[in-house]
């Protein structure tokens, strides 16, 4: 059984002197709803900081350049910010499909992301939305899009001593908007066999201009997949496009085959995901 | 390896108690405080036996730490309705035969409260999503949703 | 008068035939008639079985009066879950 | 008994009388007893589908400063005894999950940390995981000494079959001679679990020299009792067993897995111990639901009748022989059906997975749903409407069964009527939405039921059963006392008495606490009614049969005077002492109940998605006695049907291991996954009981299968031959089409 060790710093710095300092295996708690679940069985003493009583890591700014997201907000508070949502429809989506509504009063888009999961929900729709996180350490601040974050199966780019400490998120251009599908099972409480987050930009005739395919749980972390953007660009999104960005995205991904599905179908349903999102997209960015 | 001190308000009464840090919060109610009306189902989060509020949110309670309670206000089963008195959603459980083994209900019960309190009037479609982190194996849930329903129109004052 | 004791498939590899007529006014007479004729069916794994008496399942027919004319089955005890 | 019988209280919805503590967290079930000084334990497992035990070292647990006690295999005082192979290992770890040895320490925490430190020489062998690889030539044994039993043939080599069995009726061969159109198929099912809530537990406490105690979740604590008593070596006597409430087991909870183990710790200890298994151990470690590969065959004439039916079943046991539901999976497959010409075999088939237990009518979802695929297939071959196809072949008062006796009457035909005069029926479908018919047949069963009821000196009483309440059964007992006594439902409380209050009952299984336990409680009513009968007698001078029982109260009809069941039992003592009815009985007589549902399947052709729009689960219950508890047995079974038909799987590894021990991959269906499931009660009385009661509890799980399996396939146009329907699978059968 694993035996904690306990802290709740109240600032940032004073969390990143417990994690840098450490003699032993630390864990960031935000809500838990991972970290809990994988400690157990194991057999060793950890420390767990629990950030939640840090100001600014559980509070949303929405601004002219973009949200700034504190990365331990509960997923219940995010998805309750109609002004958020009215940004980014799409990651408010995304982030209230993690988990059930009792996992949703706990789980964060900053978890879900530190968790580093291929299969997380957020971080195709973070992708799409051209996020940034800000990390800060024993050597300092730096600044890594979303799409470098995650570097493999649990894994991702921070270093003993760093917190997550800020999600940025830019503000979407005029007549941009965005969409996140993930396809389980059932219609709930399941892990994403395949998720697809979509954002585009049109003019005012309806062609896209810009836009930003990002898949996930068809490879080790989510792929962001210019090819497909590519299809989107320059056309009107009618069928053939959105078929040529969905073979893209199926092109692109390199899923497993497990409980939870078959190489063959992630491959297809990711396709299927790509064209139904970037559909939302659309109207939402037109409307 | 030391106990940690916790002070919370669990059901409106402020309790004292000691947890090890390692402990879920499922675990600090069920064998430190005894109240064994939260109930254990997975332990991961996936079926809501376990289900408070934790300053008014809904939470698996196998997904909280003990010590993650100091300083807030907790409720469960346990502080639903009177002693003389069940709450709506107790009686309407009854009514409807919402409950079959009886093991999943404290949950469901504390979820519903929690769905009602945000959402007084849902929608069919609405209440179902709200309670899928709820598992009933017995019911087919049918039974529970009008149980549901119906708390939530006679909440609402027969509206 | 006579009781028609009808054998399932399983006990036909036995009997060698489907049906047979026994005079017996109980249980115990009637499975006394039914080893006597056919020596090969197993006592025991008779007397593990169920009857059906005219469609009445008895799962514990020891005492078991069997009216005139009566239909009896051999039938394997059911549990359940 | 007869059809024009009036009742007060049967057929009323009244409140249950748990249902207090179940709403407000005080219904204690198993994993809630604590005693003082107890300590916990906890069990290893195997990590190997199938390895030899070569050594056990339990020192490094055993010097563990918080241990008290480790046992093993070889701690088993009766190692004779029924099943105890797979209550602890011996030599051979034979699945995934198995338990090996097993640690009581200070807290749960410890004793986790002590099983790690218990080290066994494995070595490992190549898992069986499915029928053909234990079917195959030169297959690894799971047992050296496995003779098939049943063979015409005594067999001269072991294999990994455990038994064959045939049945037959008619002449199958000149059946299909006379058929003009013939369906025959191959399905599958996958291993399913039970999935009750409440994960095994028990709070037991051993006593050298007086009575040892066991607190736990079951559907049987008599059967507790006798299994443990058994491993343990005690006589019954000495055991108490205490039935907590239960939280759900549809037949996983009828066996013993922790009791005896927990009680070797105890003895070893000296300390009471609590013991509850993770959820990944009851995926792991306790009886699923077979898997089957099953072949169906049936032919019948264009006009509709039915000329010859066979079946060919392997049922997959687990890792003991025997195990599986083979034998009411070849008795049911064809009983809905009156058709002369009948044969089915089975075969039960050991593999490397958990030992199977019993799963709600076991055995008959799985063979009853090849058949019901196969009839809906044959009908729309024949261009017969589903329902007029098996109301023209419906099984009927008189009807042969292939197992045994002529049915009585039963309530098929009307099922099926009520089918077809269903909304349901009657709503069109859309595009990608298909609908899906199908009947379940379940024997049900009666059995030991042991009763009291001790009234108290103010004239309420107090019901005392042997069948744990699963389900509200207790409600029904309640109801049932009433009517017999003519006295207020609230009067009469019932409880679940423990293993010293009462004889042997049989467990809550098989269907039959509502009809068995509830024929001894009305045996137990009519007891104190003569009882009443004869103080009110005596206490008039006149004779018993001079005194009617009417609305609760005594009449003298011989002279003036009532007295009231209160006013009886105030003066019990002087006429005669304290008054209590029994009802020791064994039940025969259980009444079949058909079944018949309507599925309605949206399937996303894209993604292979379903989404069930709309349910109808129809069922014969002879008599409603808590109508809201049948249909709640409707409804609990329709939704474990459909979790079973569209996505419940247990996933192994290329080694045996299990991949999806919990809920979060192991998908039961959620309350957004359904809707609402209509139901109607059909009451075609049972003959043998009093007031017509058949059980309900089991045939609702048995048409979901064929329901969905049809509903699927009519939406995407191909019969789909394999359980779970998972979207992937699916999905790969749309795109193989086109």
């Amino acid at each position: 059984m694993v035996s904690v060790v306990y802290e709740a710093p109240d600032s940032i710095q004073g969390a990143i002197d417990l994690l840098a300092n450490a003699t032993i295996t630390t864990k960031v708690l935000a809500g838990g709803t991972d970290l809990i679940i994988q400690m157990q069985g194991v057999n060793e003493e950890r420390l767990v900081v629990d950030v939640k009583k840090i100001p600014g890591m559980m509070d949303a700014t929405l601004s002219d350049k973009g949200l700034d997201l504190g990365p331990s907000m509960p997923c219940a508070e995010f998805t309750a910010r109609d002004d958020i949502k009215a940004v980014y429809p799409g990651l408010v989506e995304a982030a209230y499909l993690i988990g059930s509504t009792q996992v949703q009063g706990r789980c964060s888009v900053g978890g879900n992301l530190c968790n580093s999961s291929p299969a997380a929900d957020t971080i195709p729709a973070l992708i799409a939305n051209g996020a940034q996180c800000v990390i800060k350490g024993p050597g300092g601040e730096r600044t890594v899009a979303v799409e470098d974050f995650v570097t493999g199966v649990a894994q991702n780019c921070m270093d003993k001593g760093e917190l997550l400490t800020l999600i940025k998120i830019p503000r979407p251009a005029a007549n941009t908007s965005d969409a996140y599908l993930r396809f389980i099972p059932r219609t709930e409480m399941d892990i994403a066999v395949a998720g697809a987050g979509v954002s585009v930009t049109l003019d005012d005739d309806g062609t896209c201009t810009a836009a930003r395919v990002a898949i996930g749980a068809v490879a080790i972390t989510a792929l962001l997949v210019p090819e497909a953007a590519q299809a989107l660009i320059g056309t009107k999104l009618d069928e053939d496009a959105l078929q040529a960005a969905a073979d893209a995205a199926s092109a692109a991904s390199k899923p497993i085959t497990d409980r939870r599905g078959t190489v063959e179908f992630r491959t297809h349903v990711v396709g299927v995901l790509v064209k139904r999102a970037a559909k939302i997209a659309a109207e939402r960015a037109g409307g | 390896m030391a106990k940690t001190h916790v002070t919370a308000s669990i059901n409106g009464d402020v309790k004292e108690f000691l947890c090890e840090p390692s402990d879920t919060l499922l675990q600090t109610l069920r064998d430190e405080l005894g109240l064994t009306g939260t109930k254990e189902g997975c332990g991961s989060g996936d079926c809501g036996a376990c289900s408070v509020t934790i300053n008014g949110r809904l939470v698996c309670s196998c997904l909280v730490l003990g010590v993650e309670a100091e300083g807030t206000e907790i409720e469960t089963v346990e502080g639903i309705g009177a002693s003389d008195k069940l709450h709506v959603i107790q009686e309407k459980f009854l009514e409807h035969a919402a409950l079959q083994c009886g093991i999943c209900t404290p949950g469901l019960i504390v979820s519903t409260k929690a769905l009602l309190e945000e959402n007084p009037d849902p929608t069919e479609e609405e209440a179902r999503y709200y309670l899928a982190g709820n598992l009933c194996r017995c019911t087919g849930y049918d039974k529970i949703i009008r149980a549901v329903m119906d708390a939530a129109e006679t909440m609402r004052g027969g509206a | 008068m006579a009781t028609v004791v009808i054998f399932s498939s399983e006990l036909q590899r036995f009997t060698g035939e489907a049906q047979t007529e026994v005079v017996a006014t109980d249980y115990r007479s009637l499975v006394a008639e039914v080893l006597g004729k056919y020596p090969k069916l197993d006592e025991d794994e008779i007397l593990k079985m169920a009857v059906a008496i005219n469609g009445e399942l008895v799962h514990d027919p020891f005492l078991q009066q069997i009216p005139l004319d009566s239909e009896v089955h051999f039938v394997f005890r059911i549990e359940g879950g | 008994m007869s059809e024009a019988q009036e009742f007060k209280h049967i057929g009323q919805r009244t409140i249950r009388p748990d249902g207090h503590d179940k709403v407000t967290g005080r219904a204690n079930y198993a994993a809630d007893l604590a005693l003082p000084d107890m300590i916990w334990g906890k069990i290893l497992r195997s990590p190997h589908a199938h390895a030899n035990i070569k050594g056990i070292d339990t020192s490094k647990a055993e010097a563990h400063p918080d241990v008290f006690a480790v046992a093993t295999h070889a701690d088993i005082p009766n190692s004779d005894a029924g099943g105890v192979l797979n209550i602890l290992a011996k030599d051979k770890a034979l699945y995934h999950g198995h338990a090996i040895a097993s640690v009581a320490a200070r807290t749960e925490a410890a004793a986790e940390e002590a099983l790690a430190l218990i080290e066994v020489d494995y070595e490992v062998l190549q898992p069986v995981m499915s029928i053909e690889e234990a079917m195959a030539d030169g297959a690894p044994l799971l047992h050296e000494s496995l003779m098939t039993k049943g063979l015409a043939e005594e067999p001269t080599s072991p294999s990994n079959v455990a038994s064959r069995m045939e049945m037959n009726k008619g002449d199958i061969e000149a059946g299909f001679a006379e058929a003009d159109v013939i369906v025959e198929r191959e399905f599958r099912t996958a291993t399913v679990h039970q999935g009750y809530i409440e994960p095994h537990a028990c709070t037991v406490r051993y006593d050298e020299d007086g009575q040892s105690m066991i607190w736990c979740s079951t559907q049987g604590h008599f059967g507790v009792r006798q299994s443990t008593a058994d491993i343990l070596s005690m006589e019954q006597s000495k055991l108490k067993v205490i039935a907590s409430e239960i939280g759900g087991g549809f037949g996983g909870k009828l066996g013993v897995y922790l009791e005896p183990v927990a009680l070797i710790l105890s003895k070893k200890s000296g300390r009471p111990v609590k013991m509850q298994m993770d959820r990944d151990e009851v995926f792991k470690g306790s009886g699923p639901g077979a898997a089957t590969r099953n072949k169906v065959k049936i032919g019948a004439k264009k006009d509709g009748s039915i000329t010859a039916m066979e079946a060919h079943l392997y049922y997959e046991s687990g890792a003991f022989p025997g195990s599986s539901p083979l034998g009411p999976g070849c008795m049911t497959v064809f009983t809905p059906y009156d058709v002369e010409n009948q044969y089915v075999e089975g075969f039960d088939v050991v593999v490397n997975k958990a030992r199977c237990a019993a799963y709600r009518a076991p055995g008959a979802p799985q063979s009853e749903y090849a058949a019901e695929m196969v009839i809906n297939e044959l009908a729309d071959e024949l261009g017969i409407d589903p329902i007029d196809f098996r109301l023209q072949n419906a099984a009927k008062e008189g009807t042969q069964t292939m197992y045994g006796p002529k049915l009585k009457a039963v309530g098929l035909v009307e099922c099926l009527e009520a089918a077809k005069n269903s909304d349901q029926y009657k709503t069109a479908l859309k595009e990608n939405q298909g609908r899906g018919l199908a009947a379940g047949f379940w024997f049900n069963v009666g059995g030991d039921s042991s009763v009291v009821i001790n009234m108290n000196q103010d004239g309420t009483g107090t019901i005392v059963e042997g069948s744990p309440d699963i389900g509200g059964s207790r409600a029904s007992m309640q109801m049932m006392a009433a009517e017999e006594l003519q006295m207020p439902v609230d009067s009469l409380i019932p409880v679940i008495g423990d293993t010293q209050s009462l004889p042997h009952s049989n467990p809550t299984g098989g269907s039959r606490t509502t009809f068995a336990t509830g024929m001894a409680v009305i045996e137990a009513a009519a007891d104190v009614v003569s009882q009443f009968k004869e103080r009110a007698a005596a206490t008039w001078n006149v004779t018993p049969d001079q005194v009617e029982w009417k609305d609760g109260v005594a009449i003298n009809t011989s002279g003036d005077g009532e007295l009231t069941a209160a006013q009886i039992c105030a003066a019990a003592s002087r006429t005669g002492g304290q008054i209590s009815g029994r009802g020791n009985i064994n039940a025969q007589g259980a009444g079949p109940s058909f079944a018949v549902h309507l599925a309605d399947i949206e399937v996303d052709p894209d993604t292979g998605q379903t989404t069930v729009i709309r349910y109808t689960a129809i069922q014969d219950a002879g008599k409603a006695i808590h109508p809201s508890y049948v249909e709640g047995q409707f409804q609990g079974g329709s939704a474990q049907g459909i979790g079973w038909a569209l996505n419940e799987e247990y996933v192994y590894n290329k080694d045996g291991l299990l991949e999806n021990p919990g809920y979060l991959d192991y998908r039961v269906p959620l309350a957004s996954d359904l809707p609402m499931i209509d139901t109607v009660i059909v009451e075609v009385p049972n003959a043998f009981h009093p007031y017509g009661v058949r059980g309900v509890g089991e045939s609702g799980i048995i048409p979901p299968l064929a329901a969905c399996g049809t509903a699927v396939s009519k939406a995407i146009g191909i019969w789909m031959t394999e359980l779970p329907m998972s979207p992937p699978r699916i999905l790969k059968a749309i795109q193989d089409k086109s």
